[in-house]
């Protein structure tokens, strides 16, 4: 793949959930590179396994999931090795932050926001920082006045339900970045927040991490947010990668069927009433082989029945598709 | 059908269900299977006070009455007692629950005052003053009943109704210009029979112990007739020695019980909106 | 606060004026003379004629019902048929032991009840979880009356190991007034040996009260906590590497008890109502056998002060459980 | 003028406020803060904010549901306002709504054939099970789907169910709640395919809800850009995105994310305000870059600009239009030009 050692590796990631119908391949043997300081957009329609492979990455998997193969490496070590109490003293929070969708769901609202952030730095706050909680407490107030909480010293003595989604959704980048993380894994931030609210709160965590160069892996299904922030793109479709590029490409440079099809339904896109044919597969029924085929006007016979192998085009464009790799895509039409 | 797939699977609720049928099937065959027929109301002093025995298989009470033959006649009597209460509970609670709470405003909430004023004292004891006042008998005794409980049954409906009020589909239905009666009768009604099922099984449970209490204070079913709760209180005087007497009519009223809640709580996760996909 | 809590007062009146209305109509639709029913089947003809000046039977109904509420608005409930004496200071008198019993018992419920709870959720669906499941399901299905003579015909019958009723050993006198709760009033004057013969005479009707609310609590209990862990932020606060013990013993717990509290208080005043049938069985002196004695006696003025009395109770009781609800979780505050 | 269809004159929705029983009593909000409003025949309009600025409450105030605490309401030229909801939904049947959560707008209990049986017999329209069909095959659904249960279909074909009931009802305008809210982009696609193939084949006119920009700029022939319950911009779609006059709506335009253009400037600070505060003079003075003082005591009225569209902002003269160059390679999609265009 593109950079030499890359902050994190997801090599052939595969995993599976128990369903009443056995064992099903939620993720399908994933690749996906993120370097240091590098803002990454993992973009894909709802049921395409990004936010279960994010928090994969955090080793939180519903319970019954099973790992089937493949690698996490992060830090030189494989997540995958580590059991739940070690992923939680040494990696979470501590080195790998995390921002939910919903503030006022995953804020506990029984809590006042300062005694739940102070709760993590107790926990995960690095040495320099300091051990005492009123050196906490200075990093926190500190951070809050950068993310433009009003009076921060009053805000950490209220609870959440006191703070519009805008403020709790700065209040979450405080908690993500207060102990210095080298990564940041942000699972949908703004989909519950306004439009204007959304650019804001997406426009600090931009700033923050270029500050801090903290990698940030930024999970949605807006494809404009992804054009507008991310240095990189990897798109995702039922549990499998399909590309990976940079985001200079991905105007006229993408070379994916659904990458294409999917950015032709953007409604800043003059056919934008298409659509896709047919449905996302569920996770029961999945097709073998790559499993868009179903769907795929480039379907050739060997789709249906092998997985195409990651093809790395340019720097750090990498493909999986049978009709790209074999430069048939070509022969797909420009209005496909 | 579906529903008794998702039952199987429950064994609790299949031995809830298994009771319930049971004591129904006792309730209508009981009188011709029962090795004494006459004991329900003659005495015979002669065979007082008997140790379970082959002819006696619980005994016999102070009164030389076999006491297998009581058991079984009554839970004739409770069933029909809890059904009578239940269902003119909700004979008055659903209709009045239902229209107050999707009308609200002066009528919903003259309905809420009133069932507050029978909410304003733990069930057991309004069941008891009013069994008393009512002079029990068995029309005393279910009226006191009946009296208790509709509040309930109404409070339940009412909530119910209006948590379906808010649902998406009573407004679609009211922006197509749906008459109120019925969006009431043929949309919110069926939404919120399974929750008031479950209730009323239940609730089943609780009027036949409630029952239990009455009888055994002697304002409940008149004696002779069979009841339960009775036949523990007249047992008391006889303890130690007449164990029979007392543990026989009590495991009754538990079975009974039991019965009614585990159907009831097999019929809630099987009711359950998120199971309800499963219909 | 202060407005919540007088709001609340206002409320209850007119359901306790309600209670009046009811009673007194059941009274008259009765068919009979109503002073003979007031008075009593024993009552001699002369009781009964002079409950009827006393009561005015013989005056428009409307001027009767309004006696009758200023009669009760003065405190006077009446006079009992059996002891001539004011019913109103009877029942003073009787109150405290059957707040000792019932404050037992629910202390013993919630002991039990919620460790139990908590420890069913935390197996969830394993063997310890289902037989926990099976007794909370068969304690409710116990009749708390048959419980008691059992309990009374093994522990004191068989084996002599507990008294068979009443509140202290013959002999034995009742330590100073303080709270007029035997077992506790012994503690404060010191005196153990009374303590231990009151709390012998407890622990049979206090456990056969508590079986039925110790399996409700733990239902809800183990409701509550399998709830709460499916939360938002429960999934949130492992994904920011909160310890495990700190997790469970202190945000999963502290969220799950919001609902058994309030669960609590509402047991409290349905207990109100099988202490009746348990005091009579274990003649315990409290207002539950002075109900069994009044009706015994066919003496409706003392039972109707007994469902006034109780019914006052139950109201406090409700304004008291939303107050520890408001406490116990700071959104309800503002919805006050 | 062209043939308007409904129009709402000064009109005012205030919520909460009612002192329950001794209950303390919700802030009072004008949801609604005196909207005038014209729908041309055939045209969609499209009603864009972000929440709480009260798009929706308009939306069924105008269908009805919600009654107006003052001003009138005209539907093809006569008075339907001062009505109850019963009365009022009777007056206006022409008016339909489509509910953003079309999975809840069915009641799970009834099969999909019996509640469009039941939608065909509200409506009284004469016609027998056949109506039904051709209205199914309409919205692009096969005639199995009678038989099933809501939650035997799919998000999209549950939509496509609650198209059909209203349709049965044979309205004259269809009021759209956030039809693509959340939605996937290719199941986005197919349901603005769907309802721009209906309004053609049926000749409706649209409300379109929505808080989406992108979305509201390939459907809508016009716009009306809503802020804590005023009107502060409206005009054709075109003209609106093309330059921006109102403060407000330059941020909404900059803050839509867009595939061309990479991170913009923030455009807007602060938080949208919450319910109940009342905010002196235009409520958007707290938020506003260019706001002076009299923005902080005089609510500014909706003036004409020279491209015909209004804004309502005091300095709308002093301040450039903004352009936004993103936009350039989209086309306008609104099926036939609307009859209205000429008069300009």
């Amino acid at each position: 793949m593109s950079s030499p050692d890359p902050l994190l590796r997801i090599a052939q990631f595969a995993l599976a959930f128990r369903t009443e119908a056995g064992l099903s391949t939620v993720l399908d043997g994933v690749d996906l590179e993120v370097a240091r300081g590098e803002i990454l957009g993992l973009v894909g329609e709802s049921g395409c396994g990004k936010s279960t492979l994010v928090r994969a990455i955090l080793g939180l998997m519903p319970q019954g999931a099973r790992v089937l193969g493949g690698r996490i490496e992060f830090g030189g070590q494989n997540l995958l090795d580590l059991d739940e109490a070690i992923l939680s003293r040494d990696i979470r929070a501590g080195r790998i932050g995390f921002i939910p969708q919903d503030p006022f769901q995953s804020f506990n609202p029984l809590f006042r926001v300062g005694s739940q952030m102070l709760e993590i730095m107790r926990w995960h706050a690095p040495p320099e920082i300091g051990r005492s909680r009123s050196a906490h407490r200075a990093r926190l107030l500190e951070l809050m006045e950068r993310v433009r909480i009003p009076a921060p010293d009053a805000a950490l003595k209220r609870f959440p339900h006191e703070f519009s989604g805008g403020q709790l959704q700065r209040l979450m980048i405080t908690a993500a970045i207060a102990c210095k993380p080298d990564l940041v894994l942000a699972d949908e931030p703004t989909s519950a927040l306004d439009v204007t609210t959304q650019q804001q709160i997406l426009a600090l965590l931009e700033e923050l991490a270029r500050e801090m160069n903290t990698a940030v892996i930024l999970v949605t299904h807006d494809l404009g947010l992804v054009a507008q922030y991310c240095d990189r793109v990897s798109v995702m479709y039922a549990g499998q990668t399909v590309e990976s590029f940079p985001h200079e490409r991905m105007l006229e440079g993408v070379r994916h069927p659904y990458t294409r099809m999917l950015l032709d339904c953007h409604p800043d896109r003059a056919g934008a009433l298409k659509g896709i044919l047919g449905i996302v597969p569920g996770i029961a029924r999945m097709p073998p082989g790559c499993r868009f085929g179903p769907r795929c006007p480039a379907l050739l016979p060997i789709c249906g029945t092998r997985r195409p192998e990651p093809e790395m085009l340019e720097a750090g464009h990498s493909v999986q598709c049978w009709a790209v790799s074999g430069s048939v895509v070509s022969k797909v039409p420009a209005d496909v | 059908m579906h529903i008794l797939r998702l039952f199987a699977r429950d064994r609790a609720a299949l031995l809830g269900l298994i009771i319930i049928l049971f004591a129904v099937l006792l309730t209508i065959i009981g009188p011709f299977i029962v090795p004494y027929p006459d004991d329900a109301f003659e005495a015979n002093i002669m065979a007082r006070l008997e140790p379970p025995s082959w002819e006696h298989w619980f005994g016999t009470d102070d009164f030389g009455r076999d006491i297998l033959t009581r058991v079984i006649l009554g839970t004739g009597n409770a069933l029909g007692v809890a059904v009578g209460v239940a269902s003119a509970a909700m004979f008055v609670g659903v209709p009045l629950g239902l229209l107050a709470g999707y009308h609200g405003g002066r009528f919903g909430e003259a309905v809420m005052r009133v069932t507050d004023v029978f909410l304003a004292v733990p069930s057991l004891i309004l069941a008891i003053a009013l069994a008393q006042l009512l002079r029990a008998g068995i029309g005393g005794a279910i009226l006191a009943l009946s009296l208790t409980y509709w509040p309930h049954f109404c409070r339940n409906v009412y909530s119910e109704t209006r948590s379906a009020k808010t649902a998406t589909f009573v407004e679609a239905l009211e922006s197509m210009g749906a008459s109120s009666s019925r969006i009431v009768f043929m949309h919110i009604l069926p939404n919120i029979a399974s929750p008031i099922i479950v209730r009323v099984t239940v609730g089943l449970g609780y009027i036949i112990m409630t029952a239990a209490v009455l009888g055994f204070l002697g304002i409940g079913v008149p004696p002779p007739t069979p009841d339960w709760g009775a036949a523990i209180a007249n047992s008391r005087q006889h303890l130690p020695e007449a164990w029979w007497l007392v543990s026989f009519p009590g495991l009754a009223i538990f079975l009974a019980v039991l019965g009614f809640n585990l159907l009831g709580d097999g019929l809630r996760d099987i009711i359950d909106p998120r199971l309800r996909r499963a219909r | 606060m202060f407005l919540f809590i007088v709001r609340r007062l206002l409320l209850a009146i007119p359901a306790l004026f309600g209670l009046v209305l009811l009673t007194f109509i059941l009274i008259h639709a009765v068919p009979g003379d109503p002073a003979a029913v007031l008075a009593g089947d024993q009552a001699t003809p002369q009781q009964i004629q002079a409950l009827r000046e006393h009561y005015g039977f013989d005056r428009p109904i409307l001027e009767q019902f309004f006696r009758y509420v200023s009669q009760l608005a003065s405190g006077s409930l009446g006079i009992s048929y059996m002891t001539q004496r004011q019913i109103s200071t009877e029942i003073i008198e009787r109150m405290p032991a059957t707040f000792e019993l019932t404050l037992f018992a629910m202390t013993l419920a919630t002991m039990i009840g919620i460790p139990l709870g908590v420890i069913s959720a935390y197996f969830h669906n394993r063997w310890l979880d289902h037989l926990l499941r099976i007794v909370s399901i068969g304690g409710l299905a116990v009749a708390s009356f048959w419980l008691a003579i059992m309990l009374q015909f093994t522990f004191s019958m068989e084996l002599d190991l507990l008294p068979v009723h009443g509140r202290l050993s013959q002999g034995l006198n009742p330590p100073p007034f303080v709270t007029g709760m035997i077992v506790l009033d012994s503690l404060i004057a010191g005196r153990f040996d009374l303590f231990r013969d009151a709390f012998a005479h407890l622990i049979l009707p206090g456990f056969a009260l508590a079986v039925a609310p110790l399996a409700t609590i733990m239902r809800f209990t183990r409701a509550a906590v399998l709830s709460t862990l499916r939360r938002e932020y429960v999934f949130y606060e492992r994904a920011v590497g909160y310890p495990r013990l700190v997790l469970m013993g202190k945000y999963v717990l502290r969220n799950s008890l919001v609902t058994p509290v309030t669960q609590i208080g509402l047991l409290l005043g349905a207990i109100l109502g099988s202490a009746v049938v348990i005091e009579a069985i274990f003649d315990w002196p409290g207002l539950g056998s002075y109900a069994v004695l009044s009706i015994a006696t066919a003496d409706y003025q003392a039972t109707l002060a007994v469902v006034l009395v109780v019914g006052c109770v139950y109201a406090l009781i409700n304004i008291l459980v939303d107050l520890v609800h408001a406490a116990v979780d700071p959104r309800i505050l503002e919805q006050l | 003028m062209s043939d308007v269809i409904l129009e709402a004159r000064n009109l005012t929705t205030i919520l909460g406020g009612k002192a329950g029983f001794l209950q303390r009593a919700r802030p009072q909000t004008r949801a609604v803060d005196d909207v005038t409003l014209q729908l041309h025949r055939g045209e969609t309009l499209g009603l864009v904010g972000e929440s709480g600025c009260g798009k929706t409450t308009l939306g069924r105030t105008l269908l009805g549901l919600l009654r107006e605490t003052s001003g009138e309401i005209h539907l093809e030229g006569q008075r339907v306002d001062g009505l109850a909801p019963k009365a009022a939904r009777r007056v206006r049947r022409a008016i339909q709504y489509l509910h953003q959560d079309a999975v809840g707008a069915l009641d799970p209990w009834w099969s999909i054939g019996r509640t469009l049986g039941e939608a065909r017999q509200l409506s009284g329209v004469a016609g027998d099970e056949a109506v039904i069909d051709r209205m199914l095959g309409a919205v692009g659904l096969d005639l199995a789907a009678k038989t099933h249960y809501p939650h035997q279909l799919s998000g999209g074909q549950l939509r496509r169910v609650a198209l059909a009931r209203i349709m049965l009802l044979a309205p004259k305008i269809v009021v759209l709640d956030e039809p693509t809210a959340g939605l996937d982009l290719s199941i986005q696609a197919a349901v603005l395919r769907l309802l721009q193939d209906v309004k053609t084949s049926f000749q409706l006119t649209n409300l379109f809800i929505s808080h989406d920009m992108s979305v509201v700029r390939l459907m809508c022939d016009r716009v009306s850009v809503m802020y804590r319950g005023r009107i502060v911009e409206s005009g054709l779609s075109q003209d609106i995105f093309a330059a921006q006059r109102h403060p407000y709506t330059r941020a909404l335009v900059a803050a839509t994310p867009r595939l061309s253009t990479r991170v913009p400037a923030v455009a807007l600070d602060g938080d949208p305000p919450g319910l109940g505060q009342d905010i002196p003079g235009c409520a958007f003075h707290p938020r506003c870059a260019f706001a002076v003082d009299i923005c902080r005591t005089q609510k500014p009225e909706l003036e004409q600009a020279e491209t015909g569209s209004n804004v309502a902002c005091h300095r709308w003269r002093e301040l450039a239009p903004a352009n936004d160059d993103g936009g350039k390679q989209n086309g306008h999609v609104s099926g036939a030009a609307p009859a209205y265009q000429t008069a300009r």
